[in-house]
């Protein structure tokens, strides 16, 4: 049952992600990027990972859109141009290739939720075994962001600061920076 | 000494946050620079005590790997940690007076800050023992590095920092693609642990398109000859300083970050006969040519010095792919050496920067005659660029050209030959142009920016560049102190 | 051969929505456009992520007594940590587009590289 | 929109619910889903509520800029705090367990302190993202 739901959101996402790609109206596509956010965190949800569609459903659908909503409301430019002049075939035929390498990789994949797959029979069978034991808290997912691999999430961390850090720095004075109109020298 | 290790990463992570808060440029620089050195100090003392081919091992959290992250440190890790560390030092030195010059005063806390996140992420890089916290640290610097670059004069700086950002980012994925199917096959992110149970899943396409696809994200990021196409604005447009740093480090970590997923992650005889070193090596080839002749061609200094990275980047890509002792020897030393070269020349084009406010060839005609120092170690670091005996250039040259003759590639001779030409070619177009073209009309005290200070050059800068052009020439005719880690290094790294 | 594909349809389509982002991301000029496609490749490559850990019959992986089969943990806590890695790439990127276009007055990369070339 | 009395009633209302949820899941994250990251964004949307509806300045005025750069740095720093005090007592770099009595409680009372650096870290960096970015809108 939950496969049937699966796929059906997955042919959903496949369809909002081309819509994303045809339109031409930038707003429009902020919505459908939204919509194609929540999609996706549906999805996690059916796959049973609650913790990720809460964070996913926050932030592209929350944050991310509203950035770029922003964004657009900034430059005042809601159109994209028809563009002539670069070429398409060539960036066809790469995710041709590169698509047909994925699918080529997945040949010998275990199925959607085979409980004898590597991913679950390797490290992970010690966390459901003894996560709760060994860090006092029930919910795994945070007992291996928080402990098990807390130097990732410290890294995670580390990666919004910069992000904070790289935006002030752009947009941070509240004149226009004076830019150079050519380069230097001339 | 175990607890040492993560202060390498400790250190920086804590005081990065502090500095974004001081609003005064000198106490930043600072502690930037005291971050640095107690880095490389660090890191020196790390090589010192695994040169002899012993690990230190850490456990991240106290968690036994592969649950657990866990830092396993050989002499390759702590030789990589050193270059970025030192490179970090010589950098920040040049940066106490071209950072004021370049960057709005509000900002400097901000760049600083920044310029010790990507130091972090680079150091994380270099040391991490697990695959996916590689991503993470990857992530840190490189989100670093596209806030620093844009943060250049002109308005390319921009696009340039955007480009890379969409590049970079996409590297990032097939890395983490990678990741993610070499997980589906083996449940683990332990690099450790994956080499140690790889024989029971090698049969798997997982594997192997795991590998294609890290293969080209590390590259992507690497600037490996088809997919170099960021590199030249990227460390053209940035700001000086950030120019230095990071055509002294990023691609050089990221070859590191390569050199694990072939020889350390994979087996060698995994993917010897798939035809990869055969690619890897031609595509090594085309890139030495193709470097030299576009740096030739160039006529502003930084862009020219960017493209011949790409050459450079070329001869480790050489080295590596002959899958020889002697050739990833080479190839490891290079690591260092290049970092050493173009962190000098760089400095050297900061410095002309900040005197003349162009690095256009052309307008710099006779400017060397006026500053015979900064000409002299700028020919010091050019003639290493080309090879020349007693430089460190020459050095992996030698080594690489003796590993091809060994393996009676003589493709690869010829190519190193004419790559060295070529170079000749490139640096001469900068000397010349700097002493034996006739002076131009305009002097260096009526530059546009017309400021009486900046009619000499500021001793920490110059001290910077004759650092880098003493070791230069250090490291040439002392041989074996790098020598011996970088075949330490290569011996680690073949070892398993 | 149905079982194969039954094992392998979900798979397949999340490498096609992966596609279609990179496509989006190389094959269009404008910037903002260029960055949702960014962000739909990553989010495709962190729903393969969790794919793999789910397990038929399972659940939440919090422990409670009423099950005994749980989903896998780890792929969810690594895709948590992209996700985050994802959004302050974008807002990175959205911040470079304010400013480029400020100086160019234009997001149409196109545009921009030809009046970069003319300098 | 600041004009409107219906936004700007319900948003009174709605903002601080949404701010206890926030405290709810950062809080109860260890036995529901959720955390300091989820916890962290589900703030930030109250202030961004809050100033759309508002108006940037009297966002501002409620959360000054410069508390929300210290609230981004503070959370790296309480993070890593956590991790240093766990060296200091004797463990490895984030080895909770050294940090009370018996392990278990002390990788308890670890996850909570670093979840508190994530949310505070995550929110102040949300809210900065969205006022750095709305404020290049305002019409100058």
């Amino acid at each position: 049952m939950s496969l049937v739901v699966n796929l059906v959101l997955l042919v959903f996402l496949l369809v909002m992600a081309l819509a994303v790609l045809k339109t031409r109206h930038l707003f429009a596509m902020a919505m459908l990027f939204g919509l194609y956010s929540l999609l996706v965190a549906g999805l996690f949800v059916v796959l049973d990972a609650p913790d990720v569609a809460f964070t996913e459903a926050a932030v592209g659908t929350g944050i991310s859109t509203v950035l770029m909503l922003v964004t657009l409301a900034s430059i005042k430019d809601g159109h994209e141009l028809v563009s002539t002049q670069k070429s398409r075939t060539a960036p066809l035929i790469i995710c041709i290739i590169m698509g047909g390498l994925l699918i080529y990789g997945t040949h010998d994949i275990a199925e959607l939720g085979d409980p004898q797959s590597a991913p679950h029979m390797q490290v992970a069978a010690r966390y459901i075994e003894k996560g709760q034991e060994e860090t006092g808290v029930p919910n795994l997912v945070t007992a291996v962001l928080a402990s098990y691999r807390g130097f990732d999430t410290l890294g995670e961390v580390t990666v919004v600061l910069t992000a904070g850090i790289g935006v002030l720095m752009l947009l941070g004075s509240r004149k226009k920076l004076r830019i150079k109109e050519v380069s230097n020298g001339k | 000494m175990e607890q040492l290790t993560i202060l390498l990463i400790v250190i920086p992570l804590m005081v990065a946050p502090i500095t974004a808060l001081i609003p005064s440029e000198k106490v930043t620089w600072l502690l930037t620079l005291i971050v640095c050195l107690i880095s490389l100090a660090i890191s020196c003392y790390i090589l010192y005590e695994v040169i002899d081919g012993s690990h230190v091992i850490y456990e991240l959290g106290g968690w036994r790997p592969p649950w657990g992250i866990e830092y396993k440190i050989d002499s390759l890790n702590a030789f990589v940690a050193l270059i970025v560390s030192a490179m970090g030092c010589l950098s920040c030195l040049f940066a106490y007076r071209s950072v004021p010059d370049e960057i709005e005063e509000k900002m400097i806390p901000l760049f600083y800050a920044a310029f010790q996140l990507c130091l972090l992420g680079l150091l994380g890089i270099a040391l991490t023992g697990d695959i996916f916290n590689l991503f993470v640290f990857l992530e840190i610097s490189s989100l670093a590095t596209y806030a620093l670059i844009s943060m250049g004069k002109n308005r390319k700086a921009l696009t340039a920092a955007f480009s890379y950002l969409i590049l970079g980012t996409i590297g990032a994925t097939f890395f983490l693609i990678g990741v993610g199917f070499l997980f589906a096959a083996s449940g683990s992110l332990n690099t450790a642990d994956i080499a140690s149970r790889f024989d029971s899943f090698k049969d798997m396409q997982l594997v192997e398109t795991a590998l294609i696809f890290m293969v080209m994200g590390i590259a992507l990021k690497a600037a490996i000859f088809p997919l170099h196409s960021w590199l030249p604005n990227a460390y053209s447009q940035a700001p000086s300083t950030v120019g230095i740093f990071l055509s002294a480090t990023a691609t050089k970590v990221s070859i590191y970050v390569l050199l694990r997923i072939l020889y350390d992650l994979y087996p060698v005889d995994y993917w010897v006969n798939m035809l990869l070193p055969q690619i890897m090596l031609s595509l090594g080839c085309v890139a030495v040519i193709y470097g030299s002749y576009r740096a030739w061609q160039q006529t502003e200094m930084k862009r020219l010095l960017a493209f011949s990275s790409i050459a450079q980047i070329g001869y480790i890509v050489i080295g590596f792919s002959l899958v020889s002792q002697l050739g990833l020897t080479a190839a490891i030393l290079h690591l260092f050496n290049h970092a050493l070269i173009k962190s000098t020349l760089f400095i050297g084009a900061g410095i002309l920067l900040y005197r003349a406010n162009t690095t256009e060839l052309g307008s710099l005609r006779g400017l060397g005659r006026d500053m015979p120092w900064t000409f002299a170690a700028i020919t010091l670091a050019g003639l290493s660029l080309i090879g020349v005996p007693g430089t460190v250039g020459f050095v992996t040259k030698w080594y690489l050209l003796e590993a091809a003759v060994e393996k009676g590639m003589w493709i690869v001779v010829i190519t190193i030959v004419l790559g060295s030409v070529l170079a000749i070619g490139y640096v001469w177009k900068i000397v010349e142009n700097l002493y034996f073209r006739s002076k131009r009309k305009v002097h260096i005290q009526d530059v546009p920016s017309g400021d009486s200070a900046i009619a000499r050059t500021p001793k920490t800068m110059s001290a910077a560049l004759w650092i880098g052009a003493i070791l230069c020439i250090f490291f040439g005719l002392n041989t074996e102190l790098s020598f011996e880690a970088a075949s330490s290094a290569a011996t680690a790294l073949l070892k398993q | 051969m149905i079982e194969y594909i039954v094992g392998h349809i979900n798979y397949w389509l999340i490498v096609a929505i992966m596609m279609v982002g990179l496509y989006t991301l190389m094959s269009r000029s404008n910037l903002i456009k260029k960055l949702a496609g960014l962000s739909m490749f990553q989010t495709a490559v962190i729903l393969f992520y969790v794919s793999l850990g789910k397990v038929t019959g399972g659940t939440v992986p919090i422990i409670s007594e009423e099950y005994s089969v749980y989903s896998n943990p780890l792929p969810q806590v690594l895709m948590l940590t992209a996700i985050v890695v994802g959004v302050a790439t974008t807002a990175l990127g959205f911040a470079l587009v304010i400013r480029i276009k400020e100086a160019y007055n234009s997001v149409e990369e196109n545009e921009i590289s030809a009046m970069d070339e003319k300098e | 929109m600041a004009n409107d009395l219906i936004l700007r009633v319900v948003t009174k209302w709605l903002s601080p619910i949404i701010i206890l949820f926030a405290l709810y899941v950062q809080f109860h994250g260890d036995y529901s889903p959720g955390g300091g990251f989820q916890a962290g964004v589900i703030f930030s949307s109250a202030i961004l509520l809050y100033s759309l509806t508002y108006g940037l300045d009297a966002a501002l005025q409620l959360i000054p800029e410069y508390i929300l750069r210290i609230g981004a740095s503070l959370g790296v720093l309480i993070y890593g705090g956590v991790g240093v005090a766990s060296m200091i007592l004797g463990g490895n770099f984030l080895n909770y367990s050294v940090l009370a009595s018996t392990p278990v409680a002390g990788q308890h009372l670890g996850i909570i302190i670093i979840e508190l650096g994530v949310g505070i870290t995550v929110a102040s960096v949300m809210v900065l993202l969205f006022f750095t970015f709305a404020r290049r809108v305002a019409p100058e």
